[in-house]
């Protein structure tokens, strides 16, 4: 595409583990775009762990290896402004991609939101309720499982729960930050809440797929068939198949590969020299942003398999054939 | 024989009570006498981890009525069976003197292959069990490979077994992150729901009093005809009852709700059969004498690396099994699964149960009483509405009380002269 | 003794070690060590502190492996790569540091590594036994449920020893077995070494009290700064050992022996042996 | 005295020269001679370590040849100082036999404790830092007063700490969630590109030579007077070249890109002080002889409950010190600093550079040692694009063969009898 | 010893001990123990295996505290709460497990706690010392720069008592001290404890060996079962205190004995004493 772009070096580097979408959808999806754009661009990909000491040497590695453009999901966002700031210093030009870094003007940043991903979590969930004319009763309510409290995106996603909840009508009976977002620790709380409210839950906002799975296995040990609706986020396979069998409210499907793609095109755009054109302007960054769809049992043959984002296959194996059957998605 | 001994021998005192510097406690008041001298001078096995453990309970109830409630005490029963399996390999290798840090890997490969096999790859559950199981005495014998042949510290051995599972694990879950396991399996119903019917568990409530009457009564009878001191009849009748009134109250409340777990009933048969293992056979023996002097145990020409080889392989296997039945709680196999604090709770449940982290000195059941007090702690703290920090800091602050009441009455009985 | 010495000269030896050396790093502890012991003899083992007369039994047990040299026992030549390989051979050791787990009670130690019935420990058959052993040797120990930590040194030393006696050896290694033990234990023990040496099994005992070894020794084997120094009779004199040991007829035990001699000419001596 | 002894005072042998039993080394000759016989007796100190170190170079170097670039060597020097300084403190407590769980949870709130302080309430950084430092010394005081006091197994005390200090953490940091700290800061450039002039370094790196040489030279001739073997002196003159010439190499080698990192400086500044200290004082002699043998040392009229409290006073206040260290290479404070794997790489690299978990044997070194090894393992991986689950296995291989190479030697040491 | 006898009757004593008992759980290891010495004295404290002699010689190190009792030191009660107040006071103790730190060197071992210069140890003058000791007890020590680990149990003895002899002390309690020592370096401790006697030092010595017992005490205190049984001159015969110390007069040293005479009545008697 631009002849100054070629033998370039650009890293794309990730936070954590906590769920698959960085190995499974944004690497990949970036990895497919650059090729398609400068194949003979080197591309350098590192994920830390969720630990911003490891970001910090992946980071300065990557400038080792000369690398001209880093897209940064950073652990920290406040930590990584000083990454930032290093980066530029050396002319490197560094893409924030996911999260944002607030406290550093990146050259761009390519998301979707966190905070609103909370939002639309919460949102769906009381439109949910409203629907079924759940009213909250006196000790009634919800609770809200929320992410590792070492973990900054958890934060994010945490205050835009609150945003949604904090004034629908639901009351939060109880709420908990997951330790390393470990589904048992969330198992665990939510047995206990079981015992507390019995049956005064009316439904569950969990920050993501594991924590929710945690919490519906709670709902099934204590010997409850119907479980409240229990939201979650990441569109993980195993939850997708939740949802296929009726224990899972929610969840978040992020178009990941389309973002990754975009944040190639800008990488490839600013080694050119060029100034990629921004949709709006977010923390006095130029921004492009994507909205995540909310996955139900309603749209969720439209928004994953339609979309291609897993097949038929991959969710309706064994038992779970019989619900995809009912969704439609297979005959 | 001495004048003394011969003496001795005109009133025909006992083998073992010819020595009348010893005091011995004679009848039931004599028990008593001797419980309450036992008592002072702090030698008290696990009694004081059990006031600990009362006194937590009693905090937690007043914050919160609920915490006390059967339904709420099953939840901690089911709970405390998945890491409480892990804790019982951490004794057994804590009692050889080694660690292993990588026992939260295992398990959390354990349930990841357990998932892998059993549900995308549609192998029967029993024979994925078995796989799990396998890998873990599997990679226990590769420490213990290192170890022997090699001299590398376990520590940095199963640190490096922590990484490189670790990274199995993921590898192994990398395109599907967890993997459900069917709500209507047997096996998930075992984690989660199965509870043993009444009438089964009072009887197995019944069964240690009889047991410990029946062997106690034919201990004693064997002593009395070797010429040693029996274990007077009524001290032995009066523990039986004891322990049969306690445990069938508890089963009687406990049924007032679901009733005992048969998960938990798993993790106590284990622990009652490793404690036969360490107490009563010709191993566990050995594996004491190893912790306690290696070089010792060597020369009075036990096999130490075959012993060494054991303890790491009962460790890395009941790991395995521990993963496997928290895949099952969990009724899903994770990414996270065997991450964080699970490494740390199943020594420090070791530790805190009484078992010493340099060795030799050990007990099953500590794995059992220090994981309830564990368990204890979180379900007490679940059921309080807490910020994180505030839980982080309660979590230490409790778990420091409950271990201080033990180390302050180990230190009266060091300060007594028994060490 | 004559009979003995009979047997000594027409039977093969149990036990025949030809230069045997070790090495610790830069120290030579043993240089060519030659020893033999024959069935139903009693050789003793003397040396002054550092001698090397541990290095040597450790080497027999199988705890450390000879820098070179070789073992013949019962007529075969031997690697004793480690101790339970001695043990399996017959060879029971009563080591000078004792190598008891001070973790186990008394019972548990006599009976380490020999626990009858492995799967179902007998710990009244047991119990039983190691009282009978302990009175054998007259040890008084207040009780055999107490961890091994909580006796005296001596009673260690008993309890060792009675580990020993449960084996059916064909060779006994005791290393200072006397050091701690009382005068009634000590008077014990001799007496079971002349048993043990009269069912025909050879004994090494390693001693520093010449009066002991004086009255068990068949023959008396001196080592001095890790080489052969001599053998002696058990009539030697105490003058010649001692030399043989220190490696000078001039030695503190000389001297100090002249000065009291010159002191105490005018008191009465104090009565002499036991 | 002896006949032997009388001959050897006639041809007037040294003091330590009398036992005929013992080889000495004679001349150049002589000590290559030793130097080889240490070899096949695996008496090595610390060559085994490097030697393993130097094959990871090499692997890693030839995968990618910019890991042994001077940047990422300074890089990698940067990297190790933060955690370094915490497994220094660690060095301590191992080697008295006890342990610290809660390093991590220290260094990453005395972190956040010099970001809010010093950036949010506007303190001098200065005073900031010392509250920080003053905390961790605090935190260890505790620690001691708790095992000295009621004899609480530091495991479970330090594992206390670890929750509640986190957990503080939390609060502390629960508004604002992370703090950066000012980019133009002299604690920042510090921690992320004060580097030492060429000539400095210089310098320095003669120091330690000269040094040598000259504490060599007067230790030998006060040795010569008092009748004990001097160390030759073309042997000290030859190991103190060859020390310069290596380290001269060295800083050339790193000072073609920026130089070498003043952290870095100050991190190598404690190691040596902690040496000293360990080595050369009556403190570290006692703190050695505690966790040899607590009971002889007792007997000996040592305090021993001021060792520990020193020791776990020194091991908390360098955990804080770490902390802030890494608070100024990240230029921020946040709720992750000192979670995660912090506290497993300090004890990790403490036990890989040789320092017992059993107490009694370690040294300050071993911290720089291995420290050197965890980070040249990251750094090296980080240089290749791997998948997080192909890097954990990657690791714990390579950190398996690093350690392999030294236990190897330390066996065949063991078999060489030198326990 | 009249001398010594003569300054006894008019001297206050270094130590008494009024009642002194200890328990252990169910055992009582020392019942109502009375004891004096007093300076330039060597009181000798013998007894069986587990009569308390150890135990005794802990209290008084400030190793154990006693359950009941009053210890006078010099003229003032005192409590000795540990092992630091009685090496304060003046008390200097080889303890019978020798009590050595084995990762550390002999060297470190002999200065432990006494190191000189605490921020700059001087290496060399503490080596100098160290030989010097060692040398004084002609210890045949390959290396004071290796650990005590690696060390005979004789060189290990030797290195406890070189600790207890840089000390100043008032009062020197050694447990058992000859127990592992080669014949010369008997020698050369019994001469040790004579001059530390007529350097007006009090001492405590625990021996079973009768022989070195009776070479050097001015008074022999015999404990049996924890209690006190008797207090015995050196002149005492080998019969008496060996009843006292067994508590009968038929014991196995004097069966032993008999036995042997018998034996032995034709052959010719070995060399008596050295
Ligand atoms: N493991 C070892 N490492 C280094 N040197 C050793 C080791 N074991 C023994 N030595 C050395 O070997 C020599 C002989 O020791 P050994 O224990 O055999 O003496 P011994 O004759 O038994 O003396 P003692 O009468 O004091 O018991 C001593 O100088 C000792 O320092
Ligand atoms: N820490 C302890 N715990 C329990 N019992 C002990 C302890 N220490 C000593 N005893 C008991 O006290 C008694 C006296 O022991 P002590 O060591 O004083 O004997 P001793 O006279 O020194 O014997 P020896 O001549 O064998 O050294 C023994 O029966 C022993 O079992
Ligand atoms: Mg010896
Ligand atoms: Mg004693």
């Amino acid at each position: 595409q631009n002849a100054k772009v070629s033998n370039a070096t650009v890293a794309f580097l990730m936070p954590d583990q906590a769920s698959t979408r960085y190995e499974e959808h944004d690497f990949p999806g970036f990895k497919a775009e650059m090729e398609k754009l400068c194949p003979t661009c080197k591309v350098i990909y590192q994920n830390a762990d969720a630990n911003v000491s490891r970001q910090q040497q992946q980071f300065n590695s990557a400038i080792s290896q000369g690398a001209k453009v880093i897209v940064l999901d950073p652990v920290d966002s406040a930590a990584a402004a000083s990454l930032v700031k290093q980066a530029q210093g050396q002319g490197i030009k560094v893409i924030a991609y996911d999260r944002p870094i607030p406290d550093a003007k990146a050259d761009f940043y390519v998301s979707f939101d966190n905070q609103a991903i909370g939002k639309s979590i919460a949102d769906s969930l009381v439109q949910h309720l409203k629907k079924a004319n759940v009213t909250a009763g006196s000790g009634m309510g919800v609770l809200q499982i929320n992410g590792s409290p070492t973990d900054a995106a958890a934060g994010l996603i945490k205050k835009g729960i609150h945003e949604g909840l904090d004034n629908s009508g639901y009351p939060i009976l109880a709420e908990y930050d997951t330790p390393e977002w470990a589904p048992p620790k969330a198992q665990q709380w939510a047995s206990g809440q079981i015992t507390r409210f019995n049956k005064n839950i009316l439904g569950v906002a969990a920050a993501n797929d594991g924590t929710a799975g945690g919490a519906i296995a709670a709902f099934k040990a204590a010997g409850m068939n119907s479980v409240p609706p229990v939201t979650g986020n990441d569109a993980t396979i195993a939850a997708l198949q939740l949802i296929i069998a009726g224990d899972q409210y929610n969840t978040i499907s992020k178009p990941s590969e389309i973002v990754a793609a975009a944040a190639a095109n800008i990488a490839v755009q600013l080694m050119a020299g060029e100034t990629p054109k921004p949709d709006t302007t977010l923390f006095n960054t130029p921004s492009k942003l994507f909205v995540p769809a909310v996955i139900t049992a309603e749209n969720l043959k439209a928004e994953i398999i339609d979309k291609k984002i897993n097949t038929a296959e991959q969710l309706c194996s064994g038992r779970y054939a019989e619900g995809c059957k009912k969704l439609g998605i297979t005959q | 024989m001495t004048k003394g001994a011969e003496q001795n021998a005109q009133a025909a005192p006992l083998l073992d009570r010819r020595d009348e510097r010893v005091k011995h406690a004679e009848g039931i008041g004599g028990a008593v006498r001797a419980f309450w001298d036992r008592i002072r001078s702090g030698d008290l096995g696990s009694l004081p981890v059990v006031v600990g453990l009362a006194i937590i309970w009693t905090v937690f109830q007043s914050l919160n009525p609920v915490f006390l409630a059967p339904n709420n005490l099953i939840n901690l029963l089911f709970d405390c069976s998945t890491v409480g399996v892990i804790a019982l390999g951490i004794v057994c290798i804590l009692i050889v003197g080694e660690i292993d840090l990588s026992v939260g890997s295992v398990s959390g490969f354990a349930s990841a292959l357990v998932g892998v096999l059993w549900v995308n790859q549609g192998w029967p559950v029993s024979i994925a069990i078995l796989a799990a199981l396998l890998f873990g005495v599997l990679i226990g014998a590769l420490y213990a490979v290192m170890f022997n042949r090699f001299g590398m510290p376990s520590f940095v051995a199963t640190l490096a077994g922590l990484l490189s599972i670790l990274g199995l694990q993921l590898y192994l879950l990398g395109s599907t992150g967890s993997i459900n396991l069917p709500y209507e399996a047997p096996l998930v119903n075992f984690g989660q729901l199965l509870v043993m019917p009444d009438p089964v568990s009072y009887a197995l409530a019944a069964l240690p009093g009889i047991v410990m009457f029946v062997l106690g009564y034919r201990i004693a009878a064997r002593r009395r005809e070797a010429g040693l001191s029996p274990q007077p009849l009524t001290s032995l009748l009066l523990r039986c009852v004891l322990v049969t009134v306690v445990l069938e109250i508890i089963v009687y409340y406990l049924n007032l709700d679901r009733g005992i777990p048969w998960m938990f009933g798993l993790f106590v048969g284990l622990v009652v059969v490793m404690n036969y293992a360490l107490t009563r056979t010709k191993w566990g023996r050995q594996m004491l004498a190893v912790g306690g002097n290696r070089e010792a145990a060597r020369r009075a020409g036990i096999n130490v690396r075959f012993i060494y080889m054991t303890a790491f392989m009962l460790c890395s296997g009941l790991a395995a099994a521990g993963g496997i039945l928290s895949a099952a709680r969990l009724a899903s196999a994770s990414q996270q699964a065997g991450t964080g604090d699970v490494n740390l709770n199943a020594i420090a449940a070791a530790v805190i149960g009484g078992t010493s982290l340099f060795g030799g000195r050990g007990s099953a059941y500590s794995a059992l009483l220090g994981i309830i007090v564990i368990q204890s702690i979180a379900s007490g703290l679940t059921l309080l509405d807490l910020s994180s920090s505030l839980r982080y800091m309660i979590t230490g602050a409790v778990l420091a009380i409950a271990v201080i009441v033990d180390s302050l009455a180990r230190r009266s009985r060091a300060s007594h002269g028994r060490a | 003794m004559d009979r003995t010495q009979e047997q000594r000269s027409t039977r093969e030896p149990v036990l025949s070690l030809r230069g045997i050396s070790k090495h610790f790093g830069a120290v030579s502890a043993l240089t060519d060590i030659d020893l033999d012991v024959h069935a139903g003899e009693v050789v003793a083992l003397v040396g002054d502190n550092g001698a090397g007369k541990s290095t040597l039994v450790k080497i027999l047990a199988g705890v450390h492996q000879p820098s070179s040299g070789s073992i013949t026992f019962r007529g075969k030549p031997v690697t004793l790569a480690d101790p339970s390989a001695a043990l399996g051979l017959g060879i029971a050791t009563v080591f000078q540091d004792l190598a008891l787990c001070e973790n186990l009670d008394v019972v548990a130690n006599i009976f380490l590594g020999r626990e009858l019935s492995p799967y179902r420990l007998d710990e009244v058959y047991m119990e039983l036994k190691a009282w009978t052993l302990l009175n054998e040797l007259s040890a008084r120990i207040p009780s055999v449920r107490e961890p091994v930590a909580s006796l005296s040194g001596g009673q260690r030393q008993t309890v060792a020893i009675a580990r020993s006696l449960l084996l059916e050896p064909k060779l006994i290694l005791l290393d200072e077995p006397t050091a701690a033990l009382g005068v009634a234990q000590t008077a014990e023990v001799l007496d079971l070494i002349e048993r043990v040496r009269d069912r025909g099994l050879g004994v090494i005992m390693i001693s520093h009290n010449m009066e002991d070894v004086r009255a068990v020794a068949d023959r008396i084997v001196v080592l001095r700064l890790g080489r052969n120094n001599g053998v002696f009779e058990p009539d030697a004199s105490n003058q010649e050992l001692v030399s043989a040991i220190t490696g000078a007829a001039n030695n503190s035990v000389s001297r100090r022996a002249s000065r009291r001699r010159a002191q105490s000419a005018q008191a009465p001596a104090p009565e002499g042996r036991p």
